[in-house]
């Protein structure tokens, strides 16, 4: 079984380092067929692997020591167990999906063969971050994807705000990075290792605190990843990297990097419910938060980013409630449905010409028949509705809120679904029905090739039935993760909230369709709504990016140059330097005393002797003082 | 009232600080080597007296010898005197500050 | 009636005079030669007085191997004083002059070489000097300082240039002032003590306990008011530089040792019984003196445009440096003392030398000095070899180890660290520092500026195979120094250590 | 009494005969004056029993030092009235009584020792010349002879520095200009011999 | 041969540096380049030859220079050292391979190749007085090559190097005079011998005073702040290969002389003044990387940056404990490469342009693809990318810490923050973005010789970070050795707590085991 592992591990390695060979040249379709195969092979490897590990084996492998020094001891070590081959799974087909897909997308790109190269490395970097068995190596990979983001994000750098979104996507992730390494340090210091089975294993001997502490830290690290308040802003403006990568990387994986990592410290947050009820909550503020930037985005990788923002506090507050195979699953069931919600809008976008401003769309379920379908579907699942995948992951966490009486997080998580069934819509409604505005832009869309549409596929099908997959993946999971069933025993309640949310839900459907299916002009700004303190304070994402800039950016440029400016060089600097000085312009003023004339050479020699007269009488008096007394 | 060996030595002290005076004052090279004879001399009845005082010729013999060193430095100084003059045509002292810093 | 004195042959050990007589001997023969037949060459003159020299040094180190069988040697009526203080002072005295003799033979014809006199003159100085370190008779100190300084005021005076002239008025004036100050301190001492002999003055005040605080004072400020003119400290350095300047770079290299370590021999004698008596206001005003001779001449160093003004403010400074060894008062730092001056002779001989090589007979337009700066920018475009050359003299007076003078200025500081002065080694360190400035910045001439057109011919111009030679040894000198360092120590603790010093 | 007379006269006589001349603007006065002075303090060697100091102080300084300081003053025509910048005079006289006072403050103080002895005593039944005679002969011979250098070496660097030689300097002269001038010079020797 | 196999690596480049004075000055290059090679491979040799298992020195020769002083020539090397010298011998090659100057290359070969005899030197000294005269002799090249092919302010900045470096260095030599002095008047012998000067235990008072003298010469040389103003200029103003040698070896110097003579020798000195160090090593990570945030010229950012990094190296070195200072180690191997690297980087910018300002380029990622991309890898090393090299030093030394101070290490740990932000935004400004200058255009990216140099430390780069463990073992051995010599050595209380014991430890933990 370890070849399939190393094969799913370095398949993707291969794929990326072949892809980066032909980094300068231009275009070759072979770069893309080849790393998409390999991706394949993963895939393969991975389902391998989950038949493996269903017949209940688990694979660990040590590869070789990484880092060894004093007591610490650090292997490249990977273990496939039930957690991670789901990881694995979605991580692979996800990754296979948009690596076909990309080969469509980019067909035009300069940087076709660089981005396939990208785009490999990265699914290495999280199979780093799934399958490690410590967590130095999960540091590994969850650098590794913090710096294929980068790379992706700003894919096109000869754009500003590319390059400025990546930057900003890798210091906020970085931010929460030290946190993580703080919480990495202090298992190390109090456990003595790193590999999860030791630690956790370990980790009920310790004092309370630290275990708080460790856990404390650990999700901070998650929360940069996962972009969960107030570390969320850049998980926005990364959608400024090409639209396969969003639908990879900022939908699929790498922001659930997070909740893998609390879900993979199940047993420290067992430990802790209090941080645990703080994840829970957060998640919940996040969920609603997100959605309610998303009401009136006017960006269509926006308003899908920001519901990928809403669905993570949906997957952290199972978490955090300990419900951890839920997140898990609604983790997997988001990855399908996304990453097609996204891949749908790279469709669009490359239809209407890199236009996002879904308000200059309308009407093309006519030209993008499939494209609509697609992502009408996938927006049904986003939704909640039954039976596609939504439902049972997101009802799950709904029904685990409840069960657990957190009855305020239950209301606002209901409330959520129901505004992420209407901007979902609204998105829907104003890309694909309504009048073609397209046409005042003259934009003349075209659907995207077929072998694209293909290629979402599969997606389209794990959107619709991953549901389905409830229990096998239950009995899976649950042999690593506490089996908590989350069942509201009381039927007619159980009965009234699921369908009364399936009703709040279509309902915020049917008010999305009504709104926007027969929009008609295009919004400058003038109207009463966009000028209402409520939409400015939204569009504006709560003026938290703003705030950030006046709060950190600025504060911290400045800072920087008066401490390069003000205190390097006028004080440090200036005070070695006015030393120096000092000494040698006591040269230049003193050394007139040397002025040639011998009247004045001599008159030095007799002060100097009188200097020294004037000293040997002082001191006699003085010691002639001194034994007058003493006798 | 007697003369003890503190008058000869005071006497000796303040015959140099006469002979610091013109050492510091003149400008005139010439008159400068007067002043430092004085210095001598001044030294030179120190320890006349002190030898008669102690009843040891040590003293006389120290100023025998610097009347030696005396005579010889005029002769070099002379001669020095007599190539800067050779060369300028005066022994003013502040014509010599060609070096200086 | 006066009974007549019976002295016989033996007990006078009349050999003690051996070394001072051959030096004095070889000024006559020189003189009477020169009676017989006129216009010899320099280099005639020049191979004589080394012979001399050479049989000079003969005899002293004859000395020393007595000296570590015996111990020390008195001789001509306990006047003579060869203990090894004396007999180190002398072999420095005489192998620096066997160095720099030499420094005759330039390519160049220079005024004072065509006079046999100067050849002379020179070993009669250098007779006077040995009397001077080979004593502890006040007198004798006094006679013989006199005999070589007024060979030397003769000596620069007759390298006949309105410089050199105002440089040898300057030295003589203020060195009869010099005089003065002597007389007079030693005249106090004679007061107090009865004695004009420095061993016996020692006892004397032992016994007495220092009841005359005030004289001893008063005496020992004369005194340090002489010796401070010719160590030159601060304030009465001032003649260095200018002497420098005015007198050939030959002679002003070697005024910055021989002279020196006579004075310092003497200085020795005379103020560390002081020191160790525990009179706190000599430790007190010798350790002013020393710091602010140490960073005062090096601050004025480093503002000089002339190279050998520089060296001359650098020389004073070393000698403040080789003064704390006096402060500080152990056979340690006593030892540290000869080796660092030891040291600084092979280097200083390398740096004036460099200098008189480059030597030029007449100013060009806008120089006012013999060699500055300017004149040696860009060097090692022009002359690599002698760039490197100046560059490793330079780095050896700087303390850039491992060349020579590191060892010196290590061991001084070590003395100083044990005689329990560390906040003098720190300064001393410090010192250092400012210093390396001054010589850096003849590096940076040379090696990161662009020549400067017009003396470009003037390099090298005075150089002769004898003058490369010399360099060539300083240069080996200073290079492999750390070779020498040990065999150096060695001898030198044992015959400072002898001698109780 | 009569000593303290001498003494008292003989020091009001030196004082102001070196004062004059440390202050006189005239070389001549300052030279004669310096010369009274030098004999005056002769008179000292006289009343402290040190007869042959007080011979030789008449002798060589005023018999030699005055006779070559006045064909000085001759050579160097300063018979006239000296002007003589001054500057800052006050500080001078401050350093010079500051001086003055510090030592004489000191010097007044007794001298308490119990261990002064003289070692070479002034036996009073011996001339003072041949008493000194006996010990510049056997003790200090070296410095004697040494002395005698030291004059040597005077005579010499007088002779060599007043000499006719050193009109011309070959420190400036350019290299050509030294070989023709020794050609020259040769040449002359040579008629020289010639004759 | 083996037996002198140090000698022969310090005195064979200053041999061939002299004897580079026959050779003519077209082939000099190539001279270089041969001798430079040779010594590498030498250098890899020592490597083969070298027994990582043991702990203690090896290679240990020993002759007497001046014996009744107790100076000896005395060297050999461990685990610490042994990479270093590899480093030094390694960038020299390199940094005269990629050689683009054309003033006056003979001078420059001669002059680095008398540089690498001091570099080899300074690591393999074991005693004070050897390590002292490489350590000042090192300046001299250097001051050279900065003040000869440098830019305008060479002169300015090359003095200030000089005398900066130098000052602290001779206030360190009147501690090594005193360090010698105890060991005399607690022996009766003079010695300079680093091993025997292990086995004194001072008295605590004295341990400050020579802890803080050594510290003056290690810290401008380091440079930790504020003594660090000399670097920028130094940097600013000396060639491409200047820089790189500076960076990548000299300024190891003095955190080398950390590790080899402020732990080992005043144990609990080092505990005292640990956070007051920590405090500095904190203020040169955070202070220093904004103000390298704040450069315009991108070799000041790199200079900055290389403070910043020291910062951390100096962090790890007073963690006292392995992990730590076997981190920091590392780093400093880690920093050596990867700042050598950028330099070299810049330098080929500059050799096209002439100009290193930021705002001179822009775009460059479309126009120098291959040297964007070694570039970014540089880039993504020195900001701490895990499976890179700086990493691992990085990732142990604040580990180490943490033991120390939870707090300190927080602050400290904004290393991988701040740097990421001025390293990110650098390259923004050079490579990101549309190309706006004309001259930009054409510029030709790496060409084969540049590659050369380049490619080998990307390869060192990534192997060492994917797989440290050859380098990491030795280092940890001898670092082990170490740390228990501290222990052994530490008197007061605080320090025998934060010193751990080795020895002892593993029985301890069977103990607990046990239990």
């Amino acid at each position: 079984m370890e070849i399939y592992l190393y094969i799913a591990l370095f398949a993707p390695l291969v794929g990326s380092l072949f892809a980066a060979l032909f980094g300068a040249t231009p275009k070759t379709m072979l770069t893309g067929i080849v790393a998409s195969g390999l991706l394949f092979l993963s895939l393969v490897s991975s389902a391998i692997l989950l038949n493996y590990v269903m017949m209940g084996h688990t694979v660990h492998v040590e590869m070789m020591t990484w880092i060894a020094t004093g007591d610490l001891y650090i292997p490249y070590g990977f273990v496939v167990d039930q957690v991670s081959v789901v990881m694995m799974m979605v991580v692979t087909i996800v990754s296979t999906v948009v690596h076909v897909y990309s080969i469509g997308y980019m067909d035009h790109d300069k940087g076709f063969n660089r981005f396939f190269s990208y785009l490999s490395a990265f699914v290495f970097s999280m199979m780093v971050l799934v399958m490690s068995d410590n967590f130095a190596g999960l540091f590994i990979g969850w650098e590794g994807v913090g710096l294929c983001s980068w790379l992706l994000i700003g894919f096109w750098y000869h754009k500003e705000s590319a390059t400025w979104a990546a930057n900003e996507a890798f210091i906020m992730n970085r931010i929460a990075d030290l946190a993580m390494l703080i919480g990495i340090f202090i298992i190390y210091w109090n456990i003595g290792s790193l590999q999860y089975d030791v630690v956790f294993a370990e980790i009920a001997n310790l004092p309370m605190p630290i275990i708080t502490w460790i856990g404390i830290f650990l999700f901070i690290g998650a929360m940069g990843k996962s972009a969960q308040f107030p570390l969320h802003t850049w998980l926005a403006d990364a959608m400024e990297g090409p639209t396969p990568v969003s639908a990879l990387i900022h939908a699929a994986t790498m922001v659930t990097a997070g909740v893998y990592l609390v879900v993979r410290a199940n047993p420290v947050y067992d430990l802790i419910p209090d941080v645990g009820l703080f994840i829970a909550s957060l998640g919940a503020f996040v969920a609603i938060f997100a959605a309610s930037m998303a009401l009136v985005n006017r960006d269509m990788k926006r308003i899908i980013a920001y519901s990928t923002l809403s669905q993570l506090g949906y997957m952290f507050v199972a978490a955090g409630l300990g419900a951890y195979w839920v997140a898990l699953f609604h983790l997997m069931a988001h990855a399908f449905f996304k990453a097609l919600l996204f891949l749908g809008a790279g469709n669009v976008m490359h239809a209407m010409h890199n236009e996002l401003d879904p308000f200059k769309m309308g009407g093309l379920r006519k030209v993008m028949k499939g494209t609509f379908i697609m992502m009408t579907l996938a927006s049904v699942a986003l939704a909640g509705i039954y039976p596609f995948a939504g439902f049972f992951s997101k009802d799950l966490i709904l029904e685990a809120a409840f069960v657990e009486n957190h009855y305020i997080i239950y209301a606002v998580l209901l409330f959520t679904a129901g505004l992420t069934a209407f901007y979902s819509f609204r998105l829907v409604a104003l890309i694909f029905h309504g009048e073609e505005r397209y046409k005042l832009f003259g934009i003349h869309p075209h659907e995207a090739y077929k072998f694209m549409l293909v290629a979402m596929a599969p997606l389209l099908i794990l959107a619709i039935i991953a549901g389905s997959f409830k229990l096998s993946y239950f009995e899976l999971v649950t042999n690593l993760l506490p089996a908590v069933e989350y069942h509201i025993h009381h039927p007619m309640t159980y009965w009234m909230i699921t369908i009364g949310t399936q009703l709040f839900v279509i309902l915020a459907v049917l008010l999305a369709y009504k709104k926007y299916a027969s929009w008609s002009s295009v919004p400058d700004g003038t109207s009463k709504l966009e000028n209402c303190f409520c939409y400015k304070l939204l569009s504006n994402q709560y003026y938290i990016p703003k705030l950030y800039e006046e709060l950190f950016s600025k504060p911290y440029r400045e800072l920087s140059r008066i401490a390069w400016k003000q205190i390097d060089l006028k004080i440090v600097d200036a005070t070695v330097d006015g030393i120096a000085n000092l000494i040698y312009q006591t040269g230049e003023k003193t050394h007139t005393m040397q002025n040639g004339n011998l009247s004045s050479m001599l008159r030095w020699m007799v002060i100097g002797l009188v200097v020294l007269l004037v000293l040997a009488v002082a001191f006699t008096v003085g010691y002639n003082a001194v034994t007058m007394r003493a006798m | 009232m007697e003369i003890t060996l503190a008058h000869y030595l005071v006497l000796s002290g303040v015959l140099f600080a006469i002979g610091l005076i013109g050492v510091m004052r003149r400008k005139n090279l010439l008159m400068l080597f007067f002043a430092t004879e004085i210095l001598l001399n001044a030294t030179n009845i120190g320890f006349a007296a002190i030898s008669h005082y102690y009843n040891d010729l040590t003293g006389q013999m120290f100023a025998f010898f610097i009347i030696a060193i005396a005579a010889s430095e005029v002769a070099v100084g002379l001669g020095l005197l007599i190539v800067w003059y050779k060369r300028t045509g005066k022994i003013d002292l502040d014509i010599m500050t060609s070096m200086r810093g | 009636m006066l009974e007549p004195i019976h002295v016989s042959l033996a007990s006078l050990n009349i050999t003690t005079l051996a070394p001072m007589l051959i030096a004095i001997v070889g000024a006559l023969v020189i003189l009477g030669i020169d009676l017989v037949k006129e216009g010899l060459h320099k280099s005639f003159y020049v191979m004589v007085s080394l012979l001399f020299l050479l049989l000079d040094l003969g005899s002293v180190i004859d000395f020393g191997n007595i000296f570590l069988k015996n111990g020390p040697i008195l001789g001509m009526f306990d006047m003579m004083l060869i203990d090894g203080l004396a007999i180190l002072g002398q072999i420095i005295i005489v192998v620096g002059s066997m160095l720099f003799i030499p420094l005759a033979l330039t390519s160049k014809r220079f005024h004072e070489y065509n006079y046999p006199e100067y050849f002379s003159l020179f070993l009669f100085m250098i007779a006077g000097f040995q009397f001077m370190v080979a004593t502890d008779n006040l007198i004798l100190i006094f006679v013989g300082l006199e005999t070589a300084s007024l060979a030397l005021y003769a000596l620069i005076a007759l390298h006949n240039r309105s410089k050199s002239f105002e440089a040898a008025v300057k030295y003589f004036t203020m060195g009869a002032l010099a005089a003065g100050f002597f007389a007079f301190g030693s005249m106090i001492f004679y007061a107090i003590t009865g004695s004009i002999e420095i061993n016996q003055i020692a006892s004397v005040l032992a016994a007495d306990h220092y009841a005359n605080i005030g004289y001893v004072l008063v005496a020992v400020s004369f005194l340090l008011a002489a010796f401070g003119f010719k160590l030159s400290m601060v304030p009465f350095h001032t003649w260095t530089p200018d002497v420098y300047e005015g007198s050939s770079a030959a002679l002003a290299g070697y005024m910055s040792i021989v002279p020196k370590i006579a004075g310092f021999i003497v200085a020795m004698r005379l103020f560390e019984f002081l020191v160790h008596s525990g009179v706190v206001w000599l430790q007190v005003v010798l350790y002013i003196a020393v710091v602010i001779t140490m960073t005062a001449s090096n601050i004025w160093a480093m503002v000089q445009t002339d190279v050998k003004r520089m060296l001359a403010y650098s020389s004073i400074s070393h000698a403040g440096f080789v003064m704390a060894a006096i402060l500080i008062g152990t056979t340690q730092s006593n030892t540290a003392l000869f080796l660092y001056w030891a040291l600084f002779s092979f280097t200083n001989l390398g740096a004036f030398t460099m200098l008189w090589v480059s030597r030029q007979k007449n100013l060009l337009p806008g120089q006012s000095s013999d060699h500055p700066y300017e004149k040696f920018a860009g060097l090692v475009k022009t002359m690599p070899m002698a760039a490197i050359m100046m560059a490793l003299f330079m780095l050896s007076l700087a303390g850039i180890p491992p060349f020579g003078l590191f060892w010196g200025k290590i061991y001084i500081i070590a003395s100083a660290v044990t005689g329990g002065y560390t906040v003098l080694a720190l300064i001393m360190a410090l010192n250092s520092a400012i210093a390396a400035y001054y010589y850096l910045k003849l590096i940076v001439f040379m090696f990161m500026k662009e020549p400067v057109t017009g003396y470009e011919k003037y390099y090298f111009t005075n150089a002769s195979l004898s003058l490369k030679t010399i360099i060539g040894i300083a240069a080996i000198g200073t290079i492999f120094a750390v070779f020498a360092v040990n065999p150096l120590l060695k001898v030198i603790t044992l015959f400072v250590y002898n001698s109780g010093y | 009494m009569f000593e303290a007379i001498a003494f008292y006269l003989f020091a009001a006589l030196t004082i102001g005969m070196f004062t004059i001349t440390v202050m006189t603007s005239q070389a001549l006065y300052a030279l004669t004056a310096m010369a009274a002075g030098m004999i005056f303090i002769s008179a000292f060697f006289f009343i402290l029993g040190a007869d042959f100091l007080g011979v030789i102080q008449i002798i060589v300084y005023t018999g030699a030092v005055m006779a070559l300081y006045a064909f000085g003053m001759m050579f160097f025509d300063t018979t006239r009235t000296m002007v003589e910048k001054r500057e800052n005079p006050r500080v001078i006289f401050l350093l010079g009584v500051l001086a003055a006072t510090l030592v004489v403050f000191i010097l007044i103080s007794p001298i308490v020792s119990g261990h002064l002895e003289a070692r070479y005593p002034i036996d009073a039944a011996v001339g003072n010349s041949q008493a000194i005679g006996m010990i510049l002969f056997t003790k200090y011979l070296v410095p004697f002879e040494v002395a005698a250098v030291m004059l040597l070496v005077a005579m010499i660097a007088g002779i060599v520095l007043a000499g006719k030689k050193m009109d011309k300097s070959l420190t400036l002269m350019a290299e050509e200009e030294i070989a023709r001038i020794s050609a020259i010079q040769t040449s002359q020797d040579a008629k020289e011999g010639v004759h | 041969m083996q037996e002198h196999i140090l000698s022969i690596l310090i005195f064979f480049p200053a041999l061939a540096a002299m004897l580079g004075f026959i050779v003519h000055k077209d082939s000099a290059r190539a001279y270089g380049i041969t001798v430079a090679a040779i010594e590498f491979f030498l250098s890899l040799w020592l490597w083969n030859l070298y027994d990582p298992m043991t702990s203690g020195m090896q290679f240990m020769e020993k002759a007497p220079l001046v014996a009744a002083f107790g100076i000896n020539y005395l060297v050999g090397i461990d685990g610490i050292s042994l990479f270093i010298i590899i480093l030094s011998t390694f960038f020299t090659m390199i940094g005269i391979a990629s050689l683009t100057e054309t003033r006056r290359v003979k001078d420059l070969i001669i002059t680095l190749l008398f540089l690498e005899m001091t570099m080899v030197g300074v690591f393999a000294a074991l005693d004070a007085i050897v390590f002292y005269v490489f350590w000042e002799l090192s300046l001299i090249p250097m001051l050279y090559i900065i003040g000869a092919w440098g830019g305008p302010l060479r002169i300015y900045a090359s003095i200030k190097f000089f005398l900066y470096t130098f000052t602290g260095s001779l206030v360190m030599l009147v501690g090594m005079l005193f360090m010698a002095y105890f060991y005399y008047q607690a022996t009766g012998q003079w010695s300079f011998s680093i091993l025997e000067w292990y086995r004194l235990i001072l008295p605590e008072n004295f341990q400050l005073w020579l802890f803080a003298a050594f510290f003056v010469g290690f810290a401008i040389k380091v440079p930790m702040f504020p003594f660090h103003t000399w670097l920028p200029y130094a940097h600013g103003q000396a060639p491409t290969i200047g820089s790189v040698i500076l960076a990548a070896i000299l300024l190891k110097m003095g955190t080398y002389a950390f590790v080899r003579f402020s732990l080992p020798l005043f144990p609990d000195a080092a505990v005292f003044f640990m956070f007051p160090i920590a405090i500095l090593a904190i203020i040169m990570i955070v202070y220093t990387a904004m103000v390298a945030y704040a450069q315009e010229d991108i070799k000041q950012v790199v200079a900055y940056s290389s403070v910043s990094h020291m910062g951390v190296i100096i962090l790890g070195t007073f963690a006292l404990n392995v992990e730590g200072i076997s981190g920091s180690v590392f780093l400093m191997i880690a920093h050596g490469v990867v700042s050598g690297a950028l330099f070299l980087l810049v330098g080929v910018i500059y050799d096209r342009r002439h100009t290193k300002l930021m705002s001179e380029f822009g775009g460059l990622a479309s126009v120098m693809p291959r040297y964007a991309t070694i570039f970014g890898i540089m880039m993504m090393a020195s900001v701490g990318m895990p499976l890179t090299i700086n990493f691992v030093g990085e990732f142990l030394s604040l580990l180490g810490f943490y033991k120390q101070s939870h707090a300190f290490t927080l602050v400290a740990g904004t290393a991988i923050i701040v740097g990421a932000i001025y390293m990110l935004s650098a390259y923004k400004k050079m490579f990101f973005g549309n190309v706006t200058k004309d001259e930009n255009k054409n510029l030709k990216d790496v060409n084969r010789t540049e590659l050369l140099a380049l490619v080998p430390l990307v390869i060192i780069t990534i192997w060492l970070g994917v797989y440290p463990k050859p380098v990491l073992e030795p280092i940890s051995n001898s670092v082990e050795s170490i740390v228990q010599l501290m222990h052994d050595k530490a008197q007061t209380k605080e320090a025998q707590a934060r010193i751990p014991d080795l020895a002892n430890q593993g029985a301890m933990n069977s103990q607990q085991e046990t239990h």
